[in-house]
């Protein structure tokens, strides 16, 4: 019902919410929500809820890496957040998100992963990044890239002891984080190009492409989804929309 | 938060984070947080903060599940990786299994699921910061969850913790007091009704000490529910 | 059926077999019955049959106990039992009653953990204690105590070649069990109290309060079970019997 | 029980636990044995201890499992945790997959589950103690357990473990032979009929080794056949 | 194949292997090789070597999973132990549950699933040969086995990677240059009608860069397009 | 209506593709298949399809054989091959087939494992083989072995570096195979005996009995597959038509 009339509305070019077409919901960023963690976020937009929280544990770097941190995106669609999500496993779309998010972090090399070894080839410090969705209310992904984002920026690495045991509360100083990339996600409905979908719009899209974009305009990550294609014509303008609109979303990122 | 220590955790009558034995922490409660779901809340208990949704009634699948007679109510306990200090990898292990059973217990008795054969209820707690007592704040999220969607309670149902350190009778342990207690015992009732629907006990007590942490945990859930009332009340405020 | 006519008669005053509310039925218990297991017993209550077995491994000890050994206990519902136990991972009631037997133990301190230490912080013993249900007839839990504290008291630790692998069959000295605390689960009919529920009873309780009891009527483990909430009034008096009764099956256990 | 050795396992054609070539270890049975189920029986040979007990015949669910002309028989072998000397993790491997598998086909030829359509009948094999022919016992186990649920038989299903160690063909090997043996074979039957239900062998064998243990298998199951029939009258008599 | 090098992998505007920057490896295709599927094919890129086949339309359980409006696809993407340098332990990770949606993603928009309410169209990809591009190769597969299986389709899709290395833009990355690239894309069209279906992108590129690239992409996917037909035909060439 | 009709043939003397009783259909192997693999080997047999990969990992070796190498064999039952096979764990047919190929290679010592120690006590080869089944038209177990033997003949084992890390790609030795056991599965409908069944005829099979043979005409494998019981007075017969088609098999393998 509702989806039907997202769907008229936006064919008639206007939104459900009586946004513009390339208007973001209201979005509200906290910093440091969760004691618990060396890092975190929590960021609403409109009604989407999504928690980021930061662990950095002590570890062992890959084979192929000696001399680099290692970094880990996860994702859980806890039930409390649709009555779609079900208890169990990631499925797959919490891990292509988790994996969106991750590659548009690591390609971008957004953390100086060198500045992370704590004994060369040996012990390195891994950054775990666990997305919780509290709430989806729509555009999961762009919310979830914010939260994920501002976490890291927070997020300190704790002192070790002379044993080289981790001490959790006192740190030695910020992850050295570099970037800020900003993932945006541009809608389409037949010719109609439209961002931050509510619920009801996301459920009636034919195709959304999220584009992952640098301080410089470089882009760093891309993913089609959704169920219908895209004509070759319109990617260069929704490219366009999404540079454009990562410069306005970054200022919401400290 | 939450290690074991060999010092003293209450010093002339005080304990470490400055509260009488009998004190809670700060409490908050937050009523339909969480657009998505039929019911929702959010309660903290210092820096323990349980998120908890209800979805449903809604029909349960497979059929073969289905109860002719009777609603039946699933939870699910589960704690955030970030939660704790040591990062909790994602899934359910032993623990939250065992949390999982109790915290729907411990609900069961306030519902009428007579009144609705072959449905689920699905109640999920989400434990995004964990500082000792989180069962207890999921309950009483989870309680409020349920009432906010409309799931007819014979009534709230409220819970907290008590315990024993250095020999001392406390309420409402923190991650470090419970790590390092004599003793703790976590309680759910219906303050108004005098039911007892949670008791779980660990840990070394006398009958004497037992009886008297029972006092103290009916007169502490006797608050929490005066709260949880506030907070509904607050909600349906928020609405009109 | 049964069912029915168990309960009514609960609440009429008599059970279904006879027993008085305060009465066990009659139990057997056979130590060491599993050759291949370091310890073990067999208990049968009525016809609930269960079997614990102890084996010993050389481990790790956990980081914040580097002095202890290491002790852990599972519980398997095998579908032999009862045709409503399903093959597949423990479910919630076999994790449940594992994790309460578990506690039973472990905080009562009941083992002398302290004496498990092979080498300080890096090599101790681990006692593993796995309870198999064979027959379900109610009242697993107090049988399932039973044959764990049995099985752990006439568990031996087995020697190690110089090497320091296990020379199993070739044992050093008995484990450190120090404690009997003895399980006993009061349960409730309206204002109703009686004790060990044959199945019918069990199916048609209230609730139950499993209570672990030591030598000296110090309360070691409590856990509330059933549908229904009890009356806080009640709490003493269902105290009172797990206390009494504690101290008349301890004497079954050698 | 059951490790490898370098010393000599048969010295002047006696076994290291007395036994002569052909001679099987102490054989118990028990009928009924749980309450709970259907049909059940305990069987062991020597250390190695099977329980077994049979659910059904009951419908099986998800329904589109079900077949619509016949039954099915579903088994579960399963190594106790304790049953082995080095502590076994639950859960299935691939060694009880395959044993749960072997384990159904010796026994299917045994039923008419035609009769039964949509239905299954589960089997389920506990190992408790094991040492060596742990599968043959199981089948043993489970054969008596379905005889006892009334499940209709065309026979019983009898099993017994042949093998060759240090060059002479056996009898019903224990542990500490199976690891050490050059062969082993496990063999079940419906000996009233000389029908072969279960043959698995291993190591190495020429083809006329091969046969005069599959002789002396033949043998041995027809005692067993005896005892079992025994075990059960023994079952009817009690009842009566 | 595909590790990381400090090596040059463009000299003199060749590749490693030969190839000018816009040149794909050898190509080669073979449809209806799986005769226990309803459709089937084998592609491969150099050394990558996908196998796809489709089973089904066919009737979904369990049936709640059923939508009464359309047919569904269903799309498994899978790596065989032995298709990487160093083996892959068997079962599904987290890449290949990302690329088993973005494959089934690249394919819906090509076939009229409403025509089948309630059936399921089963389509999976083996990678037995890795060696860069194996989404691509994998898609290239499954439209031809999806076509090969009489399913209607708009359109065939073609696949294929484009992307930079050593600021050198190039077609078909191969393993060694896509873990040495600046950046890879992935790309999926339906040649014929210009409709992108499939577009991933990782590592740096400025967006001229990406245009450019999405340009050769789309001359690459219309050549792979003409073989996806001259394939077909073939197979029913052959079939007369 | 094909399953009934291959039965009717085969009780009336008859092969629905006019084999002999005895016959194989045509095979096809190819050697080395697959690059990235040290070992493989690609079977047709009629259009049944398998291909065995071999990959040589350096690991530890078994406690009880510190100086041996490790050897294990899966398989997997794709999607690909069946509408029967899903996807998902390897099934209990799955299972099967990789055990009984693993026991008859492992039991007649066709590789010598003891030439795959790198450091004693340490650091060994692990053989994996891996069976990939991709069409199944049946006799899927004589196919495998055929693959898997195929595999191991071609397996070369590469050089280590100086810090004894695999060079891919760089062979020091062929891997010691000095036996060809070769797995012949004698089929049974009623008094019939036959080879090499296809789908049709695998499914209306009595009974099959798997025998793995040696060049020496030793048996060193066999397994007893489906629903139906064999006649004792049978077997021998069975056993006489796997050990002279095993020789003629053999052939095949280079």
């Amino acid at each position: 019902m509702m989806e039907t009339y997202a769907l008229e509305l936006i064919q008639s070019g206007k939104r459900i919410d009586k946004r513009e077409f390339l208007q973001f919901r209201n979005a509200e960023i906290k910093e440091n929500v969760i004691a618990t963690a060396e890092g975190s976020a929590y960021v609403k937009l409109g009604n989407t809820q999504v928690i980021a929280g930061v662990k950095m544990n002590v570890g062992t770097p890959f084979a192929d890496t000696p001399n680099e941190g290692v970094f880990s995106v996860s994702a859980e669609f806890t039930p409390l957040a649709s009555e779609e999500f079900e208890s169990g496993p990631p499925g797959e779309d919490a891990v292509e998100l988790a994996r969106i998010v991750d590659r548009g972090i690591r390609e971008s090399k957004t953390i100086e992963m060198g500045k992370l070894v704590i004994t060369p080839g040996e012990k390195v410090w891994s950054v775990f990044v666990d997305i919780h969705i509290i709430d989806n209310q729509g555009n999961l992904l762009n919310a979830a890239a914010l939260a994920a984002l501002t976490a890291l920026l927070n997020t300190r690495i704790p002192k070790l002891d002379t044993e080289g045991k981790v001490l959790r509360g006192d740190y030695e100083r910020k992850l050295p984080v570099v970037h800020k990339p900003i993932t945006v996600s541009v809608c389409k409905v037949g010719d109609k190009l439209f961002l931050d979908p509510t619920k009801e719009e996301e459920s009636v899209l034919d195709s959304k492409l999220s584009i992952a974009v640098m301080e410089d305009d470089t882009i760093c990550a891309m993913q089609k989804q959704g169920n219908k294609g895209i004509e070759f014509a319109m990617l260069e303008s929704m490219i366009d929309i999404a540079i454009e609109k990562s410069k306005e979303l970054r200022k919401l990122v400290k | 938060m939450g290690k074991k220590t060999d010092s003293e955790l209450i010093i002339d009558g005080i304990r470490l984070d400055k509260r009488l034995p009998d004190q809670t922490r700060e409490i908050k409660m937050k009523v339909g947080n969480i657009v998505s779901a039929n019911g929702s809340a959010e309660v903290a208990f210092g820096n323990t903060t349980a998120l908890a949704s209800v979805h449903g009634p809604r029909p349960l699948f497979p059929k073969h599940l289905q109860e002719s007679q009777t609603g039946i109510l699933r939870v699910r306990y589960n704690m955030a990786p970030f939660s704790v200090t040591d990062r909790k990898s994602p899934g359910p292990d032993r623990r939250s299994v065992e949390i999982s059973k109790v915290t729907r217990l411990a609900l069961e008795p306030s519902l009428f699921l007579d009144d609705y054969p072959k449905v689920t209820v699905d109640g999920f707690v989400e434990i995004i910061q964990a500082d000792g007592s989180t069962r207890v704040t999921g309950i009483n999220a989870l309680s409020l969850a349920l009432a906010s969607a409309g799931i007819p309670m014979t009534s709230l149902v409220s819970a907290c913790s008590v315990g024993k350190i250095n020999g001392t009778l406390i309420v409402d342990l923190n991650g470090m007091e419970d790590n390092n207690s004599e003793s703790d015992v976590a309680v759910a009732m219906m303050p108004d009704k005098d039911i007892v629907t949670l008791l779980q006990m660990d840990g070394m007590l006398t009958k004497e000490e037992l009886l008297h942490l029972l006092g103290l945990a009916k007169k502490t859930c006797g608050k929490i529910y005066e709260m949880q009332k506030n907070a509904l009340l607050e909600k349906y405020r928020g609405e009109e």
